[in-house]
């Protein structure tokens, strides 16, 4: 075991804990067998998390890399390994291997600036590390806005945690939306882009989106409607990404490698790219 | 993957002694998926089901696995304790640890090692099961008999006996089928009509039963409980419900040289006609290939006779579609052609004739009103010779004939035999045959008569040759037992055709999707078990479309075949095995593999709209499993190349899943 | 007996109406048959998928049975011929293959024929004990 | 320059096959070549090329990354590494030769591929010389010299001799290591060779083809173009020309069950495939008009982008001969870089 | 009888596109050296003037395209057919792979198809151009002075020297005269390799098969192989493999692929044709075949639209598995 050294050789991981977020999107805490962080990573990386004899999958690292004692991925049901990890238990072993892809540039282009997160479904999963790394080095950075939405109040991943900690942090504003009007929601009802455009937010910030790739579209058009420069706007491609290293050849888009140059990509760039992600 | 519970029985000493259950129930713990597991003396006891049952509730089990004896044997009792439980009865597997292993293996380390493969394989199966629920269907309480001879009306009778509505559809103006054609019956030679026309009057006045004559099924849709049927009334140019049956309009009808098919064209009817006197309905018909006034737009004389007004030429041919729950094949046969038979003269000499033709001559109600006349020149026959097995048993002239016995001939020719020397004592009798068949009641007794009391001659052997010269005809044949050539001199000569199934079976059969055999007669879901079912669900099979009987034999199975029909319009919804096959549609070819194999028509093809990855859409065919019709078997799944066919309960993952874990 | 004797591994494929019938009931009657065969229930031979087979020598197998009922006897009227047709395919294509044909066989053997069901295992054992390991559809990742 | 007689060539060969196996190219029943084991009496071929480029020695078909065995929640990784022996390539065309460098930027930089890059250190490659190359061959249009051919070792082989030079210090060691059967020699015979090649290189038809419209910065000018509908109409979708082509390397990573644990290999994978970008939540290249694109774009625009105007693509002419279809990368490059090759 | 030249085929095309009864071509595209041509879709006269031809190197058989095109492209489908594509037309036709209505077939001669392999192993590497020339081909190569003189028939594709038929079962309309079936001995090699001993046959197959590199040509070449998803592609399929991993692997592959078209496969050789390796895997699928034939009786899928091929039949007397191999071993 000692002398396999290679990138695309796992460590051994343990789900401690899991977490049941909406009807299909679990988060699950990981650790080593002796109790520790698998790896640092950045706020933005990923992980390729895997069940030996079912396959190997990315996801992203949802648990802030201030967090120094485990990693949490939040994870929807839809393919065979999330499958799988879905019926997991604590005390489960998986494998490991990370982190992977360039991070948001969240010491340098984040620093000082006001901060909008927007984010749709699962795709709250990416950006949840840097809220929380926003939040915890919080006079880093300006004023923060997190507006999030789902199909419904169900479908809200960390929603205790918005609800009990983003949202009571000074300088920080939750918006939170549902597609459709639900018994026991008294928010807004609507769609994130049109949601976006009706907060109508002051174009001096850095924006970060994530969610769907139609929702994404639509959010950016809108936020170029209010005013914002594509230059300012950042979200991931994680989902685009499958060895981690950029060797598989699967990643690409253009001549950019999703696992190297990304998942992080500024809007203007993305744009450079065929639109083929 | 499931949360498994593994329950090991030990039988008594059954299993326990030839198996270290306690060693089985161990090793199994470190199976994928098996959260619990234990072993008990009796596990199909009440208290092996309550351990059970407390297992599902404690451990939170999904899944159950029993080691024990044969699923055989106890597979269903185990599925019950699972779903008192409250878990899917399906979600049980039976690793068979006893009538597979320790009955069979002597030794203590052997058993034990093979019941905990066994209990391997049922776990890694039980991991791949799901839920499944046995669908439901309702039952439409209406049979479709088709077919309105003996068979079809005593089925109709029966079920209409237990409360049910029935309609027969008949394609003849009448019902009565053969029998009403045949004079007395063996062996107890009573009146074919004393006994039939009742039957057909009980019919007609039954307020369950309704008639469809001078009608055909042109389709029919649907599975069992369920079929949509659609009745081609043919247009009879008559109003069926005017008509009173006086027979004002036959006798003035001009066209009355038309061949009468009930007395087999040895006499002529009308244009305009009832084919028999007793039948039912009681409503003439016009033909319309014979009639002026439809052919020509000239006559109309019915029309003026008839003073109910029941004459309609504009009349149409109506459909009419009609739900059944059951519907009973009753489609019966007719005798051959004996245009292959050229041997015997039939086309040659009118004194050849078949022995059905026999009976039209020798009833009373007959082209000779009864007596026996020759048909080339009235005169009384004075040597007769039976030919028996003509075309059947043919099995080197499969061309030519039939390679079955057809049962029936030897006993009606007996009959003939016998009435005919009891009628006309100074006429000869001969019968050739190859054998003579007698197994049924009073069968042999009946034959014996008619050689020993009656004093027919029977002569083992066939005729080669029949020659019309004069007013003779010459007959050579063989005796085989006297070694010898004979040759007779006969007045008239009755051939024994072999009988074949009705010629409408074969489209029916497919319009049914029920399986025929090589001959077209229609197969039966069990030859032994299920005589009177097809493959078919909802299809039942009364009388000779099955293989030939004779009369008795006919009653009998059509009132089995009723019974069978009762027991399903007895059931308000019918709940079908959940094991049976489905297709994924996104992989599914629409090549008609599965369809080909299918022994029940349980697969139908549909036009469906895809969302291609580029985001088009596309109309493509793909195979639909109706599952009340499924009966499981899993043929389809391994002629589906694509896969996209597969059997719940017996999934290709769940047997491959079996196959490694045996083999690991 | 030798100690380190060559057992054999046979999987065999039994229809659920005869053959596993018939299997029970040579249980019954206790006749005796080499535990190397290992039996799995099928509703009808015709649900025998010839990759069923290959997966099984994939797996380590090194004789494959399928069972069913007699022609004419198929629960399902027709599923044994069809299985048959698909089994002499199958192993000639096999035969074809240089791969030992005595590996592979199709037996009909009804409920009532228990002792036929253990006499066929024991023929099938001892074929397949004289041909040894099976080396020629093996996938040796798959060796323990 | 050194050279060895060709009847001692089977002396030489066993000379190399004793500190490394030695692979080289050998006849096949069917006409084609192969590369396979060096044992005495084992033929050189004399075949331009290998259907299967010598790839497979530094990136195989198939390989073991590592082994899982799990017992109840648990899991063990095993280790199913082997260390590759030594080895010798003798007989590398000078296509092939450059795909090395063309895998090498790929597999090599960070993260290093340590599976590839131990067995680039284990090998040695003695390239060849190309005398006769086919109407396939566009090499050149890469900057390819098949006179020339690079490697370790370069080898060019006459009717009774074979020239060596080494270019590298492992292929030096190698040859100082032979030295009891070569001698030392000049060039006049393998310059004499060299222009005969070049003289040939004149008359092939594809002599023109260039990589004009193509190179880093092109994909917004050829990614949208009309063409590649047209070119990708009769592609059937199958790996032919991945699976031939020298450079390309895309992979997938699978897990096989053994029914007692479980084994994580690597095994090629084809940009051609349907499937080659489906992932869990969908599939962004799913008409054969993209992954057609794709693979051509990859070799000719985005490979360079990344890789300082180096194509991926060595004129070796395998997929020219091989694709089921004849479609392949030169007619790609005429219809869409509108060069005509002529 | 008139030779069916490219010229032929193009006024033909062009006619029946510019009247609007079809709407684009199926057919050969010139390629680089003559003999590498390439299926395309034509949709334009001028397409067809410039790049449309037909030569002895036009094998590919097309009705497996009509799969995806007719229902990709608007509009009927022009597809020219030689005699043994017909079968497989009929076949995918019978298995109601596309839509009849949306295809026009014009049946063309044959006179067997050119193997490339052959006249490179005649002439050696470096052809620039074939021209014909009655009875022979004429290859110029960079290497000779002089084109090299090749008999045609010397270089026929295995299977055109093989070839079972030459009439066309379908068509809508047919250029030349219709020809018949022939008198063939495609089973030959079958024999002879039921003929040697089993460790010969094994040594045989496991020499071909150990050259896979599983391209999946094979299949995707062959008009029989249009699943919507391969089950070697599936992974819920549970025997989903990417590459010929061991030997195992390859002969699954390969057994499994020769058995889900056996009774579909019209013996159109594409299989063998396309293989970078020259695998001969016709003889799988001939084996099924002349297997089915004998235990069977004849049967040549595709003769007709709607035939049932034999393993979706069956009779009560069929031959027991064992009683198949010894009748086929006495015969042999």
């Amino acid at each position: 075991m000692n002398n396999i050294n290679d990138t695309l050789i796992p460590k051994i991981g343990v789900i401690t804990d899991v977490r049941i977020d909406t009807p299909d999107i679990k988060t699950f805490r990981v650790v080593t067998p002796d109790g520790k962080k698998a790896f640092d990573h950045r706020p933005g990386q990923c992980a390729m998390l895997s069940v030996p004899g079912v396959g190997e999958a990315m996801f992203s690292i949802t648990s802030s890399p201030t967090n120094e004692e485990y990693m949490e991925f939040s994870i929807k049901k839809c393919g065979c390994v999330t499958d799988w990890l879905h019926q997991a238990e604590a005390g489960q072993q998986i494998t490991i291997r990370g982190p992977y892809g360039k991070p948001f540039p969240v010491d340098d282009v984040f620093a000082g600036k006001d901060l909008l997160f927007i984010a749709g479904g699962v795709g709250l999963a990416p950006l949840r590390s840097v809220i929380n790394y926003c939040r915890h080095y919080r006079d880093r950075y300006g004023k923060i806005d997190i507006v999030y939405g789902s199909r419904s109040k169900d479908d809200l991943l960390d929603y205790n945690e918005i609800i009990e900690e983003w949202s009571k942090d000074n300088g920080v504003n939750v918006y939170l939306t549902i597609d459709n009007p639900q018994d026991g929601w008294d928010g807004h009802v609507g769609f994130v882009p049109n949601y976006v455009k009706e907060l109508g937010f002051n174009t001096n910030k850095v924006a970060v989106i994530c969610g769907p790739p139609v929702m994404i579209k639509f959010t950016l058009d809108g936020l170029c409607d209010i005013g914002f420069d594509k230059t300012n706007v950042y979200t991931t491609l994680e989902l685009r990404m499958k060895c981690g290293v950029g060797k598989c050849g699967r990643c690409n888009v253009g001549a950019k490698y999703v696992c190297k140059d990304g998942p992080v990509f500024r809007c203007d760039e993305l744009e450079e790219l065929p639109g083929e992600y | 993957m499931q949360r498994v519970g593994v329950f090991v029985c030990w039988c008594g000493s059954n299993i326990a002694g030839t198996v270290d259950v306690q060693a089985v129930a161990e090793a199994l713990k470190s199976e994928p998926g098996v959260v619990f597991s234990t072993d008990y003396q009796y596990m199909c006891s009440q208290a092996g089901q309550d351990m059970i049952k407390t297992a599902v509730k404690e451990h939170n089990l999904t899944g159950i696995v029993v080691c024990s004896c044969s699923p055989r044997m106890h597979e269903a009792t185990f599925r019950k304790t699972a779903a008192a439980a409250g878990l899917n009865p399906y979600m049980v597997e039976i690793a068979n640890i006893r009538e597979q292993c320790s009955w069979v293996h002597k030794d203590m380390a052997t058993g034990t090692e093979k019941a905990i493969i066994l209990g391997k394989a049922a776990v890694a199966k039980v991991n791949l099961n799901a839920p499944l629920t046995p669908g439901e269907s309702p039952v439409t309480k209406r049979a479709l008999v088709i077919g309105g001879g003996i068979a079809g009306i005593q089925t109709a009778l029966d079920i209409a006996d237990a409360g049910f509505e029935v309609d027969i559809v008949e394609k003849n103006p009448t019902i009565g089928g053969k029998m009403a054609q045949l004079d007395k019956t063996f062996p107890t030679l009573d009146c074919a009509a004393c006994i039939l026309t009742p039957k057909m009057v009980d019919v007609a006045q039954n307020e369950k039963i309704r008639i469809f004559s001078y009608s055909e099924v042109t389709d029919v849709k649907g599975f069992v409980g369920n079929f949509d049927v659609t009745i081609k009334k043919n247009a009879r140019y008559v109003k069926e419900e005017i008509c009173t049956g006086c027979g004002a309009c036959l006798e003035k009808c001009p066209m009355k040289k038309i061949p009468n098919e009930f007395n087999l064209g040895m006499d002529n009817r009308t244009a305009i006609y009832i084919p028999f006197a007793q039948a039912v309905p009681k409503v003439a018909t016009i033909d319309p290939t014979a009639c002026t006034m439809l052919k020509k737009g000239k006559c109309g004389i019915c029309s003026k006779v008839c003073t109910a007004g029941a004459i309609d030429y504009t009349q149409k041919d109506e459909y009419i579609e009609e739900k059944y729950g059951a519907i009973v094949v009753a489609t019966g046969f007719n005798p051959i052609s004996m245009d292959k038979f050229d041997e015997f003269a039939y086309s040659q000499s009118k004194d050849v004739i078949t022995s059905l033709e026999f009976e039209r001559l020798t009833n009373a109600a007959g082209p000779s009103a009864g007596k026996l006349l020759r048909p080339s020149d009235g005169k009384h026959p004075h040597t007769i010779v039976f030919v028996q097995c003509v075309g059947s048993r043919c099995e080197a002239c499969a061309e030519k004939g039939k390679e079955y016995c057809s049962k029936i001939c030897c006993m009606y020719t007996a009959k003939h035999a016998m009435l005919t020397r009891d009628k006309y004592p100074d006429t000869e009798v001969y019968v050739f045959y190859i054998d003579v068949r007698t197994p049924g009641k009073n069968f042999d007794e009946f034959y014996r008569r008619a050689v020993e009391e009656f004093g027919v001659k029977y002569i083992k052997g066939m005729v080669g040759k029949v020659t019309p010269e004069g007013d003779k005809l010459k007959v050579q044949a063989s005796d085989l037992i006297a070694n010898k050539q004979l040759h007779i001199d006969a007045d008239l000569v009755v051939l024994a055709a072999a009988i074949e199934p009705d010629k409408s079976a074969r489209p029916l059969a497919t319009m049914l999707t029920a399986s025929m055999d090589t001959n077209d007669f229609f197969t039966e879901a069990h030859p032994k078990l299920r005589p009177v079912e097809s493959p078919t669900a909802g299809v039942f099979l009364s009388g000779a479309c099955q293989g030939p009987k004779d009369i008795p034999e006919t009653v009998s199975q059509a009132g089995a075949a009723a019974s069978k029909v009762i027991g399903l319009l007895a059931k308000d919804k019918l709940t079908g095995n959940p094991c049976v096959a489905s297709s994924d549609e996104l992989m599914c070819n629409g090549c008609s593999s599965c369809a080909n194999v299918c022994p029940y028509g349980a697969i139908t093809y549909a036009e469906k709209e895809f969302r291609m990855p580029d985001r088009t859409t596309k109309v493509r065919r793909v195979a639909e499993v109706n599952p009340a019709v499924c009966q499981g078997c899993g043929a389809c799944t391994v002629a589906c190349p694509s896969g996209a066919m597969d059997l719940k309960g017996f999934a290709n993952l769940q047997i491959m899943a079996e196959v490694d874990a045996i083999c690991k | 007996m030798q100690v380190n004797e060559y057992k054999p591994l046979i999987v065999a494929f039994c229809c659920n109406w005869c053959s596993y019938a018939g299997a029970d009931l040579a249980g019954n009657n206790r006749l005796n048959y080499p535990a190397d065969v290992k039996i799995i229930r099928v509703p009808c031979s015709c649900r025998v998928n010839p990759m069923f087979i290959l997966r099984a020598f994939q797996r380590g197998a090194d004789g494959v049975i399928i069972c069913g009922c007699h022609p004419g006897d198929c629960h399902y009227t027709s599923g044994n011929y069809y299985a048959r047709r698909r089994m002499t395919a199958l192993f000639s294509m096999l035969d074809y293959l240089g791969i030992e044909r005595e590996r592979t066989r199709l037996e009909w053997v009804s409920a009532a024929e228990g002792a036929k069901f253990a006499a066929t295992m024991n023929d099938f054992v001892q074929q397949v004990t004289a041909l040894g390991e099976n080396k020629r559809l093996e996938d040796l990742r798959c060796k323990k | 320059m050194r050279k060895c007689s060709l009847d001692k060539i089977n002396l030489l060969f066993a000379e190399i096959a004793k500190n490394a196996v030695l692979y080289l190219p050998v006849d096949e029943n069917d006409g084609s070549a192969v590369y396979k084991k060096w044992e005495d009496g084992t033929a050189y071929s004399n075949a331009l090329n290998t259907v299967r480029s010598p790839k497979d020695f530094f990136f195989p078909q198939t390989e073991n990354l590592m082994g899982f065995k799990t017992l109840g929640k648990t899991i063990e990784v095993i280790d199913t590494r082997v260390e590759p022996d030594d080895f010798v390539i003798f007989g590398v065309r000078a296509c092939d030769v450059r795909s090395f460098d063309i895998l090498d930027r790929v597999f090599l930089s960070e993260p290093v591929d340590s599976f590839y890059a131990s067995r680039r250190n284990h090998g040695i490659i003695i390239s060849m010389a190309c005398t006769r190359p086919s109407e396939t061959c566009f090499c050149k249009t890469f900057g390819i010299d098949p006179a020339e051919p690079q490697g370790d070792i370069s080898a060019w082989k006459t009717e009774t001799e074979v020239f060596f030079k080494s270019n590298t210090a492992k292929g030096e060691n190698l040859l100082t290591a032979l030295d009891g059967i070569l001698e030392d020699c000049d060039n006049n015979e393998v310059d004499a060779q060299k222009a005969k090649i070049n003289a040939v290189m004149n008359r092939l038809p594809l002599k023109n083809l260039t990589t004009d419209g193509f190179g880093g910065g092109k994909t917004a000018e050829i990614f949208d173009s009309p063409k590649w509908e047209e070119l990708s109409e009769s592609c059937l979708g199958c790996g032919t020309c991945t699976f031939v082509c020298p450079t390309c390397q895309c992979y997938d990573i699978k897990d096989f069950n053994t029914g007692t644990g479980v084994i994580r290999f690597r095994c090629w994978d084809s940009c051609m495939y349907s499937d080659f970008t489906k992932m869990a939540h969908g599939n962004n290249r799913n008409t054969q008009k993209e992954r057609f694109r794709q693979r051509f774009m990859h070799k000719l625009v985005y490979y360079p982008e990344n890789n300082e105007e180096i194509f991926s693509c060595v004129g070796c002419g395998r997929c020219l001969s091989k694709c089921p279809i004849s479609m392949n990368i030169v007619k790609v490059m005429k219809e869409i870089g509108g060069n005509k090759g002529e | 009888m008139q030779k069916i030249t490219g010229d032929i085929l193009i006024e033909k095309a062009s006619a029946l596109l510019s009247s609007g009864t079809v709407s684009c071509v199926l057919g050969w595209k010139k390629g680089e050296f003559g003999y590498d041509v390439t299926p395309a879709v034509f949709s334009s006269v001028e397409e067809l003037e410039r790049d449309f031809v037909y030569n002895d190197f036009c094998g590919a058989n097309f009705s497996k395209y009509l799969v995806s095109k007719t229902r990709k492209l608007e509009g009927k489908i022009l597809v020219f057919l030689k005699p043994c594509d017909t079968y497989s037309f009929n076949q995918l036709l019978s298995e109601h792979r596309f839509d009849r209505e949306k295809v026009y077939a014009i049946g063309i001669p044959c006179e067997g198809m050119v193997d490339i392999s052959k006249v490179k192993a005649t002439v050696g590497e470096g052809i620039s151009s074939i021209d014909t020339d009655g009875d022979n081909l004429l290859v110029s190569t960079l290497y000779d002075e002089e084109p090299v003189a090749v008999d045609f028939k010397s270089v026929l594709a295995e299977r055109c020297i093989n070839c079972k038929s030459k009439k066309h079962v379908a068509y809508d309309e047919l250029l030349g005269e219709e020809g018949d079936v022939i008198e063939n001995s495609r089973f030959d090699e079958v024999a002879r390799i039921e003929a040697l001993t089993p460790d010969e046959r094994f040594a045989f197959w496991q020499n071909e098969l150990s050259r896979c590199i599983r391209c999946n040509a094979c299949r995707d070449a062959c008009p029989a192989c249009t699943c919507e998803k391969c089950v070697f592609d599936n992974p819920a399929s549970g025997v989903e493999n990417k590459s010929p991993a061991n030997s195992f692997e390859e002969k699954l592959f390969h057994i499994i692929r020769a058995y889900h078209v056996a009774g579909r496969c019209t013996d159109c050789g594409e299989c063998s044709r396309v293989c970078p390796q020259n695998i001969p895997l016709h003889l799988l699928n001939r084996k099924f075949i002349k297997d089915m034939n004998e235990f069977y009786g004849e049967y040549q899928a595709g003769e007709e639209v709607g035939m049932r091929a034999p393993l979706v039949s069956y009779t009560t007397e069929d031959l027991e598995p064992g009683e198949a191999l010894t009748r086929r071993d006495t015969d042999a």
